[in-house]
């Protein structure tokens, strides 16, 4: 029972931990936009952790630049299973306008499975609701996966 | 029989001294075993004391040379028993015992180690003599061969950076302080013509002429010098941050309790004083202002054992503050605090001394941390006995302190004076500072990154972590068995305080007290609210059984505990916002900034006192002597 | 008589004190510890003098006789002061090694310079 | 059959199973209503379940710098020390178990959680954790006096010339002389016990020591899975026992006859005090910097005590 229960929750409260690896700060306002008072996040649990060990999904945003690479990895090494990464605006999926760059090392699949990805420049506050209500789903079947 | 058991104890320890020097000097072992057989024979012969003298409430008395009284006239020494004296003799050769045990793995390899066992012997000695003396001349010699061992141990180590500062410091700081109890001494003896602690009891009683109110303000002085309250508190901090591990734990445990037993002794039994409002208050004030004093100065050091130092100063505080509250209660809760002081903070003196011998001699709390993976029995005990010194349940400060918090609390409510009730506020305060900078320590030694430096430190030798497990043991035990420690054990001994009548009348023929117009104080210990750690454990037990079971119950549902196999290992690496981890320490002096910073202007001024001039000392202990002699004067006639 | 044996003593008491006070040399303390110290032992001795009293030994015919015709002088005082000479002198002589060990080891006996302790 | 209803009183009620309970619902009613003052939907009152399940249900890693043996047990310390505390605590006219342990017992059995984070948080090895505990242990200094100076005050109203610790005769006297809320000279009192809770519990604006985007949650930041789910639901229990504590100084007076029924309005109580200390202040309140909440509590929240102090002093 017990483990039903933590299964269950497991796609009810999923922590979120944004890290910009070169974004725009594009993305990122729209991030934060998902937790103001117009679409609320909160609703289904969402919230915004201090650190990767709390954390349950990765919002990655911006094209992986060389500088933020090692960090990109590290901080994801760090975060417990099960974990969720959601990449967020077309640059960690393409490169976007940044691609071929000298100074980029995307995209983000490269070095981590991107479970689930929201495109668009940027993406509308509600397709990154949905992305994470998706990663939510997904993370229950990584912890049925996980305790099986 | 049994009479002889007090004089056989202080003589087997100073014959133990001479032994150690003529064959001691140079083979280890012969060294080591007189001063344990010496130590062990004392420590049976005081504990075979305690059911005649405690549990029976005998006084037991001895005329050396047989020197009986003649015609109600004491003429010779007496050695005399009784519960109060015998449950700080109690605390000595505990502390000594333990602290004797620890120094054969502490003090391995150093030199001149036969002197510093018979300097040891006779330090306890001298003070198992000065608690069981009957004659207040008997009790300055005493005092003045502790003052005497006391320094020369403390500058032991003459290489170490302020030892013979600090050693100097306490040596003429101290006999200043027995050069007051000296005069006071002498101006009783021109008053009255006899040096017998029970006759004197008899004829100082309720009659404060100008001459005995001198010597009572200066015999007041002295033993303040002695238990090193505020402003006299300077010299202690010194010597403990010098002085060995071994040794700073009988400093902090004994040589201050001997001060605060001198006091006893002489305000409840030579002059019966303690009902006297004024009194009352000058001690509480000394004591509450000690207790905070010696917190805050705590709060502010980054020398490991000096920080512990302040803290000897700021429990002294306490225990002068529940002994000056004049009731039997805060006096049950005084003696008992400072037999739990003896415990925890010989504990935590041993677990300093530790560090200080495994990682070769730091002491500063900037330069260790981490520590609690090379030595994870240390850190035990350490923790015990923070827990202990900071008052969590059921450890046995909390015990004692609260039980000085319900005096106080009392004595408010009694008087209906506003100002114990600011000293029990004060009281409870001081208590989260000193948990506070105990966090400090923790953090800043046993916790945190391990440095580079500190790196190859190993566990402490088996013969110094016996003595701090048997301390533990012992913290909680007293702390769970309060109820049976304070009244078994410390009970007694406040009877006595209060109870001078039997104690006359040993030593100076039945009747004798009657006589003289000495009744009994009425002893009334009402404790006023609950506390049972009995039933608090049950509880804790079973509530931590029933979480173990749900727990393992569900440990396969549960996530799985990733342990470090790869110490390298991305995953296992700290959170440094994505950096790579580098040697980051938050350290001592790093701590409890938002504090420090609101009593910055209190500091400041902290420093201009704590100069570390002696002069300046000197000159803080004479006017304080004479703040004490002017205000019993003005008040007290 | 006795009040100028009380006076000297008082004097002697707040002289010593006043030296371990104020004097910035290591040397001068002790010398005002040991002036402490010869002021307590005069008034010590001061207190079990009898003016005109006699040596306090019995006489075989006091013992004889059975009680002492003769008001002597109090034996105690002079038996505590010799203890307490035994004892300052052992402390002058323990405080005057240190400061040698501290002259060879700080290159100074001034206060001012012995002070690395504070705070 | 007395050890059965012992085993019942210590762990469903009111010990361990009513404090998480009650601590969680009253959680969830607090991340609701926050929600609700922002014109937000806001999470189900049941999310702080739902977090505590899903924290069991992650990995627990152990930082390379952590001491693991301090690093695991100090959650459980944490926890099965505030399970124990609401037995202490009378609620209305039931109590379970009298006579164990009294006012300042309880001040510092309170005391054991936050310094079991502490250690906790210091076993972990990470400087942010450092800085955490630094600031832990400010704030614990900080609100102790006010709090102490309450306690202290209680006593002597309830007192008067005895000597009253006991939280069962601070309740038996309210039943009959009137909850201590209506004595005017009480009101400063219980603001400032207002303001304690707030920083006991570590919510805005005293949440200084966690604070989640300056200093990465503080003491938490290592900690993951099933230790960290024992400290969240510490923090949510603490919730209960706080205001469940000024509910029985304050509110003690009212009595229903029944358990059941005096069980609910203590929970009302509780939620009601909640909403107003800790609801309402972090709704509409920044975080302080640890020297100003230091200064605040000795000095405003101090003084707002001692004020009660000094007028239950002279008799008022």
């Amino acid at each position: 029972m017990i483990k039903k229960m933590i299964n269950k929750s497991a796609s009810k409260s999923p922590w979120l931990f944004h890290i910009n690896t070169g974004s725009c700060n594009g993305c990122d306002i729209e991030i934060v936009a998902c937790l103001t008072p117009r679409y609320d996040a909160e609703r289904f649990g969402f919230k915004l952790a201090g650190s990767p060990r709390h954390a349950d999904i990765l919002v990655v945003s911006g094209p992986i630049t060389v500088q933020s690479r090692d960090r990109l990895i590290r901080t994801i090494e760090q975060t417990p299973d099960p974990k969720c990464v959601v990449s967020v605006g077309s640059c960690p999926k393409s490169g976007n306008v940044f691609k071929g760059s000298y100074g980029i090392d995307g995209p983000l699949d490269k070095y981590v499975h991107v479970d689930v990805s929201v495109a668009g420049c940027t993406p509308k506050p509600e397709a990154i609701m949905e992305g994470l209500y998706k990663a939510a789903q997904i993370l229950e079947k990584k912890r049925e996966a996980m305790s099986k | 029989m049994i009479q002889h058991f007090p004089v056989l104890a202080v003589m087997s320890l100073f014959l133990g001294a001479f032994l150690v020097e003529i064959f001691g000097t140079k083979r280890e072992a012969v060294r080591n075993a007189i001063t344990f057989v010496t130590f062990t024979l004392v420590l049976i012969l005081l504990y075979a004391l305690i059911k005649p003298v405690i549990l029976e409430g005998r006084v037991i008395s001895y005329w050396m040379g047989n020197w009986e009284p003649v015609a109600g006239y004491a003429i010779g020494i007496g050695y005399e028993v009784d519960a109060l004296g015998l449950v700080f003799a109690i605390i000595a050769i505990t502390a000594f015992w333990l602290s004797n045990l620890y120094s054969f793995g502490y003090m391995k390899g150093e030199h001149h180690l036969g002197h510093f066992y018979t300097l040891f012997m006779m330090l306890c000695g001298s003070i198992i003599g000065f608690c069981m003396t009957g004659d207040l001349f008997n009790m300055y010699i005493m005092v003045e061969i502790m003052t005497f061992s006391a320094v020369a141990l403390t500058g032991f180590n003459t290489d170490k950076d302020g030892a013979l500062e600090a050693a100097l410091k306490y040596l003429v700081i101290c006999s200043v302080g027995s050069g007051f109890i000296l005069t006071g001494i002498a101006l009783i003896y021109l008053q009255c013509h006899t040096l017998n602690i029970a006759q004197l009891a008899t004829m100082l009683a309720g009659r404060l002429t100008p001459t005995t109110l001198m010597s009572f303000g200066l015999i007041v002085a002295g033993f303040g010098v002695k238990s090193f309250m505020v402003p006299f508190h300077t010299p202690l901090a010194d010597a403990h941050a010098v002085a060995p591990s071994p040794i700073s734990m009988v400093l902090s445990g004994v040589v201050t309790k001997a001060g605060v037993y001198g006091m006893i002794r002489c305000i409840y039994i030579l002059f019966r004083a303690m009902d006297l409002t004024q009194m009352q208050i000058l001690i509480t004030t000394f004591g509450t202002v000690t207790m905070f004093l010696g917190v805050s100065m705590a709060l502010k050091q980054h020398d490991f054992k000096r920080l512990l130092a302040f803290h000897s100063i700021s429990q002294v505080g306490y225990i002068l503050l529940a002994v000056g509250l004049g009731t039997t209660l805060g006096l049950t809760g005084g003696i008992f605090h400072a037999a739990n002081h003896m415990l925890f903070k010989g504990l935590l003196f041993l677990a300093a001394g530790a560090v200080l011998h495994q990682t070769g001699g730091i002491t500063d709390l900037d330069r260790l941390g981490g520590l609690s993976k090379k030595m994870p029995h240390t850190t035990i005990c350490f923790l015990v006995g923070a827990a202990a010194i900071s008052g969590i349940p059921p450890f046995n400060g909390f015990a004692s302190k609260w039980l000085i918090y319900q005096a106080a609390y009392t004595k408010a409510i009694e008087s209906g004076n506003f100002y114990y009730l600011i000293v029990t506020i004060a009281a409870l305060t001081v208590s989260v500072m000193t948990l506070a900078s105990f966090v400090k320590i923790t953090q800043a030694v046993f916790f945190g990154q391990l440095s580079e430096a500190n790196k190859d430190v190993t566990e402490a030798p088996k013969v110094m972590l016996v003595p701090m497990y048997i301390i533990s043991a012992l913290c909680l035990i007293t702390g769970v068995g309060y109820k049976f420690f304070a009244s078994y054990f410390v009970l007694p001994a406040v009877n006595s305080a209060v109870n001078v009548t039997n104690y006359i009348d040993v030593m100076m023929g039945d009747g004798y007290a009657a006589a003289a117009g000495v009744s009994n104080m009425a002893a009334d210990n009402v404790m006023i609210s609950s506390w049972s750690p009995v039933v608090y454990l049950i509880l804790f037990v079973t509530v931590l059984a029933a979480a173990c079971i749900v727990i393992l119950a569900s440990s396969g549902d549960r996530g799985r505990v990733v342990e470090v196999t790869d110490k390298d290992a991305l995953k296992h690496s700290n959170f440094f916002s994505g950096e790579e981890p580098v040697y980051s320490h938050v350290s001592g002096s790093d701590m409890l900034w938002g504090y420090k910073h609101n009593f910055k202007a209190y500091y400041n001024i902290m420093d201009k006192i704590h100069t570390g001039r002696m002069t300046d000392y000197c000159s803080m202990v004479v006017i304080a002597a004479a703040v004490i002699i002017v205000f019993m004067f003005m008040f007290m006639r | 008589m006795m009040i100028y044996n009380y006076i000297a003593c008082i004097l002697l008491i707040v002289l010593g004190l006043y030296t371990v006070c104020t004097q910035k040399n290591l040397l001068k303390t002790i010398i005002g510890l040991g002036i402490t110290d010869y002021g307590i032992n005069l008034l010590i001795v001061s207190s079990g003098f009898n003016d005109g009293g006699s040596v306090p030994i019995y006489q075989m015919s006091d013992l004889l006789n059975g009680v002492s015709s003769q008001f002597f002088v109090d034996p105690v005082p002079q038996a505590l002061t010799l203890t307490s000479i035994v004892i300052g002198a052992c402390v002058n002589a323990m405080a005057l090694a240190i400061v040698v060990m501290i002259k060879k080891k700080y290159g100074s006996i001034n206060v001012d310079d012995v002070r690395r302790l504070k705070g | 059959m007395i050890i059965l209803q012992y085993l019942f009183y210590i762990l469903i009620f009111p010990g361990a199973l009513f404090t998480i309970a009650a601590g969680l619902l009253l959680a969830g009613i607090d991340r609701k209503v926050i929600a609700h003052m922002q014109k937000r939907i806001g999470p189900p009152v049941a999310q702080p379940v739902y977090d505590f399940f899903k924290l069991l249900g992650k990995e627990t890693i152990i930082p390379a710098t952590a001491n693991r043996a301090a690093y695991l047990i100090a959650p459980v310390v944490s926890f099965v020390s505030l399970c124990i505390v609401m037995l202490f605590i009378p609620i209305l006219g039931f109590r379970a178990i009298g006579g164990a342990a009294d006012m300042i017992v309880i001040l510092y059995l309170i005391t054991i959680p936050g310094a079991a984070l502490i250690v906790g948080g210091a076993a972990s090895g990470s400087p942010f954790a450092g800085i955490g505990i630094s600031r832990e242990m400010v704030t614990m200094m900080a609100y102790e006096l006010p709090l102490v100076i309450i306690l202290l005050t209680v006593a002597k109203k309830v007192g008067g010339d005895m000597l009253i610790f006991d939280l069962g005769i601070v309740s038996a006297y309210q039943a009959q002389a009137g909850s201590l809320i209506t004595e005017w000279s009480m009101i400063p009192a219980a603001v400032a016990m207002l303001l304690v809770i707030p920083a006991e519990i570590g919510t805005q604006p005293f949440d200084v020591a966690e604070a989640e985007n300056e200093i990465c949650e503080g003491p938490l930041v290592e900690y993951s899975g099933s230790p960290l789910a024992l400290f969240k639901l510490s923090i949510n229990m603490k919730m209960i026992i706080m205001t469940g504590l000024f509910t029985a100084l304050f509110f003690g007076g009212i009595r229903t006859g029944f358990v059941i029924t005096d069980l609910i309005v203590f929970v009302l109580i509780s939620t009601a005090v909640m909403l107003v200390c800790i609801t309402t202040t972090h709704a509409i309140t920044a975080r302080l910097k640890i020297e100003h909440l230091f200064k605040f509590y000795w000095t405003v929240v101090a003084g707002l005590a001692l004020v009660s102090a000094v007028l239950v002093w002279i008799g008022l």
